[in-house]
């Protein structure tokens, strides 16, 4: 039956819904939930938007919660990350990049000092039980990622207290060592066993493990020094870097020559040369085939250092030397009194790979009467047996799990290098950590591991109209006549800071509730809900109406929403 | 109250006592007075309106477009251009089928320019889908105005009353002026149920595609033949009221048996009353059309029977045709058994005068015979043809 | 039925002068009926009203071509042929001039009946509008009308101190003329 | 939709104009006209000139349009917004009147209804979707029409370089009126724009906005474009938005920082032989349109002074939870 013309051919109020506009689309706006370049430049694999986001909200424990659900250790990492974050965010394109290890810093910091507790997962205790070897980051991560699991974790480590290399290799200018205590003790509260002074291949064995545990994660990084010479010259009073600073850290003790070069482009070279630099001796050189951080250099060629600390050692007098490398060593006798330095770069060999390429004729020569190698260590092999089979590293796949040994794990600083997984840094142990715990539980439960993986957004997708400009914190240093060897030397925001700076983060790819897509849809296609809907976002597109203009995409400021074809 | 009123005048206080919501006014001559009158009612406090002083004529149907669909009894006049510059609203008033009152003080249109009675103006609108209704004198234009207020909202059809330039609307002449209380009862107010109100919001002025426009046509053309009904029902209440009939749809004077009729609208019909009483003449019957819109086709022909000859009169006509009411009525009295022999002239254009001595040349019309001619042209002003 | 014809200048109250004096007519219960010539004349220029007084309805619009009595405010139209055109023979014209009847009357080959209406209305009013008077003289010279029914139909329009004057003028000029003069041509 | 029920109709805002309307994709007009009737709120009567929005929202038996609206012929929006308006005031009803046209009827046919219901002081805020051209016809040239601007009624050629003559000064001739309130805004700010028409409902009178609203199709870019150009149209000082009390200006949208206006034109087909290599006259007119928007910036004192959360960088700059300056 046609619908009969009435009086002077009225409509009724909102009559059109009869009339689907969603058929003239052929793309549709869907949300695409695109990582963050932050979360994909994250060792640890956190996600700092999503925390952030929580903090703009004014949760700052919901914000830490989701933090620590993948760092367990945000105010020490807060403290000596070299934070990738920051250099991939988005905003760095725009003004300056977000201070996202304050804000982390800060968190950390509050968690302790409220005492918020670390969450568990929802489920119910596992029969399991899992032994971790080395309370470093990678053992901490993983002990604490696998007791949130409710797993049972017994973690050992050779040293009296939990820490690794925390406690061993950074100094507390950095570290503070009541920072180390409290993250910790408060990490091993959630219900891991820990076994002080109990070291592989000297207290316990492999196989007592494996017949105890039913899984196990090694952890126990790399302890020996690289085997280092210059066209086979060593000198004969060599240190190598590590052991100066680990000898300093125990003891306090540092030789003071008049000048030495330290060679290698990692937090040991730059740590190392500001202790010594700290500790009187007049010229402290550090060489480096890496380069320094500038608008020409490759970001996979810079310095794998703290950006902070690299500026914080040039301002107290640390010489640098990039893209440079010890030629030859000048020696009386057995004793250096100099080095010859070269100019190189790391270029394509053709095959895909980058070799150093030295180049004749950039020769210099430094007076020095002590040459420190810090170009980073291997696993000591002890107790590792065939794991390590020779090798400098244990070789593991992303999930820590060694093949032909099922039920045996690593991460951290002893298994091999993953392009983009590890660099060596403290957030890609804990990283490791957090893997190797999904691992184990995927193997303990059956399956197989995951690890979500999302493209980051690129800065392109930002619509950039609908932020403002906002400068980066400026966070309290100690000045230079006031540092010394034991107090920190870059303090924390506080929290209006910390509150601003969360407040920069431009949500790249994720949704910020703005309501631009709810309020630009000239068809009244987006629908805003009350509650958050399983996408993240609080809106709902109609394709009953929607027609595919494009628009909400366009004005969306954060890339949330992609046009895809409609098929 | 008998009152000795200009015409215009006693419209206005017609229109003042149908206690209209809106009124917009635009000058035009010869309709000016009219809404002089209206607005110095409102200045007096004589009559409680809106009065909205337009600055067109396009606007002022507008206006009253706009405030019929708001719910108010709404009324405006006009004439000659003025009509001609509403067109489209008033097409769209009556497609709308918004129950809005207009007095069409009618006048001829230019060019040349013209301010004098003739019908050109109504006719130029006749399809607009308006009830048009002509008056002879002021008194039946007094009756027709309240009336139309009734019939318009009784149809949800807008009505024009039409009545003649200068020679009703500025003449002074003795007229009964109903009483308040009788018009209120008779008019009650005005409720429309398709009004805008944000508690029930309707939209009105729709897009209809081909799909539905025959059958929007089809309901305005019934809705106008259906008001014919309404008009005869509504001025029989009004007799029944005030003791006048103010004409129907067609009113007959003359004796039964006369073989030739005249059929006129307007004031003429009212100089040619007078011209059947103190002329001698042959008897003839009188047709006074008041519904020209909707035409009463029956009431024509059942008028018509017995006649051997008609003689329609129009005060317009459409070049290249002829006379208008004439071709209409030849249509309406087509495949009628006996009808009359018809006749068509058109008289008064332009304000030319109508004697009584029209009358009986009228009658002598088909002893001439021939087809349509200006009855009353003068052809030695004519010079040579260009 | 009478039909009456006044000639005057645009601005000089022409159309309401028929106007007042088909009002009085009606006062005094006769049907009326008053209409311009539908002149789009400006001030100055010569323009016509008519009126028509009769005991029943009045039904006809025509413009009075044959007029019993011409009102002619403005003396200057008597040069005008269109003025007296259609007089009826022995129909009463009432002049607006200083001049005397008699010498009008000589002038023109027929009766005139002068009124000074323009210098009385100067007097009393204080404008030379002559239209009052006028119609004062006219109502007593036809005795169609009393004073007072002019007086009531001038109430309708005018009131206080206007009225005032205008009612001593009506009374002035109606003393000027020879009441009754016109009464048979008016009833006949 | 699974995700809850009739979340349409549970919108945390007033809907006047409801989904389903026939608009093209994109459309600016659209787009202006559901802010407004948001802003507006239900009680209101809408008049409607003859044009797109009008078309696309009302074929019978449906319409979009959520609050009473009466629509009547092209030239006459203000003219019956007028008689719905003094209906209501016989009726002592208080619902306000909003009465729509495009830029064809408000700045052309529909200007004397206009001009008069400002004059008569109609309780009335008039609301002109600019298009710059008749949209609804297919692309013809208005009053509105910018300089230069491609039409099928001004096409480029030989002889000529799209439109000859000047945008019409709408806004100027509305401030001769000295109604309480008038001002042009803009699609690309819609907070902006909602603020404006709060102001003009507030005020009992005449009242009048101008907003700039694109057109897809009539303009030449994607649909998904219709933001981005409308707010480089401000920007460049094109289409300065201004708030004018009794006539004289009040405030003005600052600019930030002046965007040239090749950057707005090279967006659009409607100038696209302004960017003819080998044509000499196209950067004449290019000069010529930069000329007029630094007319506009120097007239209304656009240039800004620093950054202002209001200019026309930080106006709709948003937070998480939504706009920065609602």
């Amino acid at each position: 039956m046609p619908i009969p013309m009435n009086r002077g051919a009225f409509a009724l109020a909102g009559s059109s819904l009869a009339f689907k506009t969603g058929t003239w689309r052929s793309a549709k706006p869907v949300h695409v939930h695109a990582a963050a370049p932050c979360h994909g430049a994250c060792p640890a694999g956190e996600d700092q938007q999503a925390w952030l986001a929580l903090l703009q909200e004014g949760h700052p424990q919901q914000a830490w919660e989701s933090l620590v659900a993948a760092n367990p250790l945000p105010s020490v990492t807060g403290r000596v990350c070299p934070h990738p974050c920051e250099s991939a965010c988005n905003r760095g394109h725009y003004d300056s990049p977000i201070a996202i290890h304050a804000v982390e810093r800060w968190l950390g910091d509050q968690a302790i000092q409220n005492n918020w507790p670390y969450p568990r997962l929802p489920g119910s205790p596992r029969p399991e039980r899992i032994a971790v070897v080395g309370a470093g980051p990678a053992g901490l991560s993983a002990a604490y990622h696998l007791a949130r699991r409710h797993y049972n974790v017994v973690l050992m480590d050779a040293m009296p207290a939990a820490g690794g290399l925390l406690r061993s290799a950074i100094p507390p200018t950095r570290l503070p060592r009541d920072v180390i205590d409290a993250e910790i003790r408060r990490l091993l509260a959630v219900g891991i066993e820990f076994r002080p002074r109990a070291a592989l291949g000297r207290d316990i064995t492999l196989e007592e493990l494996r017949s105890e545990f039913d899984a196990v994660f090694l952890a126990v990084g790399a302890g020996k020094s690289r085997h280092w010479d210059v066209d086979g010259a060593v000198p004969a009073d060599l240190h190598e870097g590590l052991g100066l600073l680990r000898e300093w850290l125990a003891v306090g003790a540092i030789p003071k020559p008049n000048a030495v070069v330290i060679h290698g482009g990692g937090n040991t070279a730059v740590d190392l040369a500001r202790v010594m630099r700290r500790a009187g001796v007049r010229d402290v050189h550090v060489v480096t085939a890496s380069g320094l951080p500038g608008p020409d250099t490759d970001p996979d060629d810079v310095l794998n250092v703290v950006p902070r600390e690299l500026e914080q050692a040039i301002e107290e007098g640390v010489q640098f030397h990039p893209h440079r490398t010890i030629n030859r060593l000048i020696m009386r006798g057995s004793k250096v009194v100099g080095v010859e330095m070269v100019r190189l770069k790391k270029l394509p060999d053709g095959h895909g790979h980058k070799a150093r390429v030295s180049f004749e004729g950039t020769e210099t020569v430094l007076h020095v009467d002590m040459v420190v190698p810090a170009i980073g260590e291997v696993v000591d092999p002890t107790g590792l047996g065939a794991i390590l089979n020779g090798r400098d590293f244990i070789d593991t796949d992303m999930f820590g799990t060694i093949a032909g040994h099922p039920g045996l794990f690593a991460g951290g600083d002893c298994r091999g290098w993953i392009k983009k997984l590890t660099n060596g840094t403290v957030s890609a142990a804990i990283g490791d950590g957090r893997r190797a715990a999904e691992g184990i539980d995927a193997l303990l439960s059956g399956r197989s591991p995951m690890e979500a993986s999302r493209p980051a957004l690129p800065f392109a997708d930002l619509n950039l109209a609908y932020y403002e400009s906002a400068p980066r914190i400026a966070l309290p240093t100690l000045p230079l006549s006031q540092r010394d060897d034991s107090r920190e030397i870059e303090g924390g925001p506080d929290t209006s800071q910390a509150l601003a700076e969360a407040a920069r983060c431009f949500s790249c790819g994720n949704c910020l509730a703005c309501d631009n897509c709810w309020t630009l849809c000239p068809d009244n296609a987006v629908l805003k809900t009350r509650e958050t809907c399983s996408d993240g976002s609080h809106y709902l597109f109609d394709y009953e109406f929607c027609k595919g203009c494009g628009l909400c995409a366009t004005e969306c400021p954060c890339g949330f929403i992609s046009m895809v074809n409609d098929d | 109250m008998l009152e000795a009123l200009e015409g215009s005048q006693a419209i206005a206080r017609a229109v003042a006592l149908c206690r209209p919501g809106v009124v917009a006014a635009y000058p035009i001559t010869p309709q000016t007075h009219i809404v002089e009158n209206i607005s110095k009612l409102v200045a007096d406090g004589k009559l409680n309106t809106e009065l909205v002083s337009v600055e067109s004529e396009f606007s002022a149907a507008s206006v009253v477009l706009g405030a019929s669909a708001a719910g108010s009894r709404s009324y405006t006049a006009s004439s000659s251009q003025g009509i001609l510059l509403m067109t489209e609203v008033l097409f769209n008033i009556s497609g709308m089928r918004l129950p809005v009152v207009m007095t069409c003080a009618n006048r001829a249109i230019g060019a040349p320019i013209n301010i004098w009675n003739d019908h050109s103006d109504s006719m130029a609108v006749r399809d607009s889908g308006w009830i048009q209704l002509h008056c002879a004198d002021n008194q039946e234009a007094v009756d027709t105005t309240i009336q139309a207020f009734r019939i318009a909202e009784a149809t949800e059809l807008p009505v024009m009353v039409c009545m003649d330039g200068f020679v009703l609307t500025h003449t002074l002449e003795t007229l009964e002026i109903p009483d308040q209380d009788l018009v209120d009862r008779y008019l009650p107010p005005f409720v429309f149920n398709r009004m805008l109100d944000p508690q029930n919001p309707l939209s009105l002025g729709t897009l209809v595609g081909p799909e539905y426009f025959s059958e929007t046509r089809h309901l305005a053309h019934e809705a106008l033949n259906q008001s014919a009904s309404t008009i005869v029902d509504v001025d029989r209440e009004w007799q029944n009221l005030t003791g006048r009939s103010a004409g129907g749809l067609l009113s007959v004077e003359g004796p039964d048996d006369a073989k030739i009729g005249v059929l006129a609208m307007g004031s003429v019909v009212s100089t040619f009353r007078e011209a059947m009483d103190c002329l001698a003449a042959e008897p003839a019957k009188l047709m006074a059309l008041r519904a020209f819109r909707p035409l009463p086709e029956e009431a024509i022909r059942s008028a018509c029977a017995g006649l051997d000859h008609l003689v329609v009169v129009d005060r317009a006509l459409s070049p290249g045709f002829g006379g208008i009411v004439g071709g209409e009525i030849k249509a309406a009295l087509s495949g009628m058994k006996d009808a009359p022999q018809i006749y068509n002239v058109a008289i008064g254009l332009g304000g030319r005068d109508v004697p009584l001595e029209m009358w009986p040349r009228l009658l002598d019309v088909p002893k001439q015979g021939g087809g349509f001619r200006i009855l009353d042209l003068e052809p030695a002003k004519l010079g040579e043809m260009s | 039925m009478i039909e009456v014809r006044i000639h005057g200048r645009g601005g000089q109250g022409n159309v309401v002068a028929a106007y007042l004096l088909a009002a009085a007519a009606f006062e005094t219960g006769r049907h009326c009926q008053a209409f311009p010539s539908f002149g789009a004349e400006r001030r100055g220029a010569p323009v016509t009203a008519f009126v028509r007084i009769a005991d029943q309805t009045i039904r006809r619009r025509c413009q009075v071509a044959n007029p019993a009595f011409l009102i002619i405010q403005d003396s200057g139209l008597l040069h005008i042929p269109a003025t007296m055109e259609g007089l009826l023979p022995q129909g009463g014209v009432l002049v607006n001039s200083p001049r005397t009847s008699t010498e009008l009357t000589q002038e023109y080959g027929r009766p005139m009946t002068a009124l000074p209406a323009s210098a009385l209305a100067q007097d009393i009013l204080g404008r030379p509008l002559p239209n009052v008077a006028l119609l004062s003289a006219f109502a007593a010279l036809t005795g169609l009308m009393p004073a007072d029914a002019l007086i009531k139909a001038l109430a309708h329009r005018f009131k206080g101190d206007i009225l005032e004057r205008n009612t001593k003028l009506i009374v002035a000029a109606g003393q000027l003329v020879d009441a009754g003069a016109w009464k048979e041509v008016a009833h006949a | 939709m699974s995700e809850m029920n009739d979340p349409r109709a549970r919108q945390p805002r007033f809907r006047g104009l409801e989904a389903g309307h026939r608009a093209c994709q994109g459309c600016g007009e659209a787009l202006a006209a559901r802010l407004v009737t948001e802003s507006a709120g239900p009680d209101v009567i809408l008049t409607n000139a003859t044009g797109c929005l009008e078309v696309f929202t009302t074929p019978w038996p449906q319409s979009a349009w959520r609050v009473p609206w009466l629509h009547s012929l092209f030239e006459n929006s203000a003219a019956i917004a007028s008689g719905v308006e003094a209906a209501l005031k016989a009726q002592g009803r208080r619902s306000k009147v909003i009465a729509m046209g495009g830029d064809g009827g408000t700045f052309d046919i529909g200007f004397q209804a206009l001009s008069g219901m400002l004059e008569r002081m109609h309780n009335v805020l008039y609301v002109c979707y600019d298009n710059e051209a008749y949209m609804n016809t297919g692309i013809q040239r208005s009053g509105s029409t910018p300089h230069a601007a491609r039409t099928t009624t001004s096409p480029p050629g030989k002889e000529r370089m799209g439109k000859r003559h000047l945008k019409k000064d709408l806004l100027s001739i509305i401030a001769a009126h000295h109604i309480p309130y008038a001002a042009s805004a803009s699609v690309a700010y819609p907070q902006d724009l909602r603020r404006k028409v709060r102001r003009a409902m507030e005020i009992d009178g005449p009242t009048f906005l101008l907003v700039h609203s694109p057109c897809p199709l009539g303009w030449g870019h994607d649909g998904s474009e219709t933001i981005q150009v409308a707010r480089l149209a401000v920007q460049t000082g094109l289409f300065p938005l201004v708030e004018l009390e009794r006539g004289e200006v009040a405030s003005v949208m600052p600019l930030r920082q002046r965007v040239p206006v090749a950057e707005y034109l090279c967006r659009q087909a409607r100038f696209r032989h302004l960017f003819a290599d080998d044509d000499h006259r196209a950067q004449e007119e290019r000069e010529h349109l930069q000329a007029l928007a630094d007319y506009n910036i120097e007239r209304y004192g656009l240039d800004g002074d620093g950054d202002d959360p209001f200019d026309a960088d930080g106006a709709d700059t948003i937070r998480r939870g939504g706009p920065a300056n609602s």
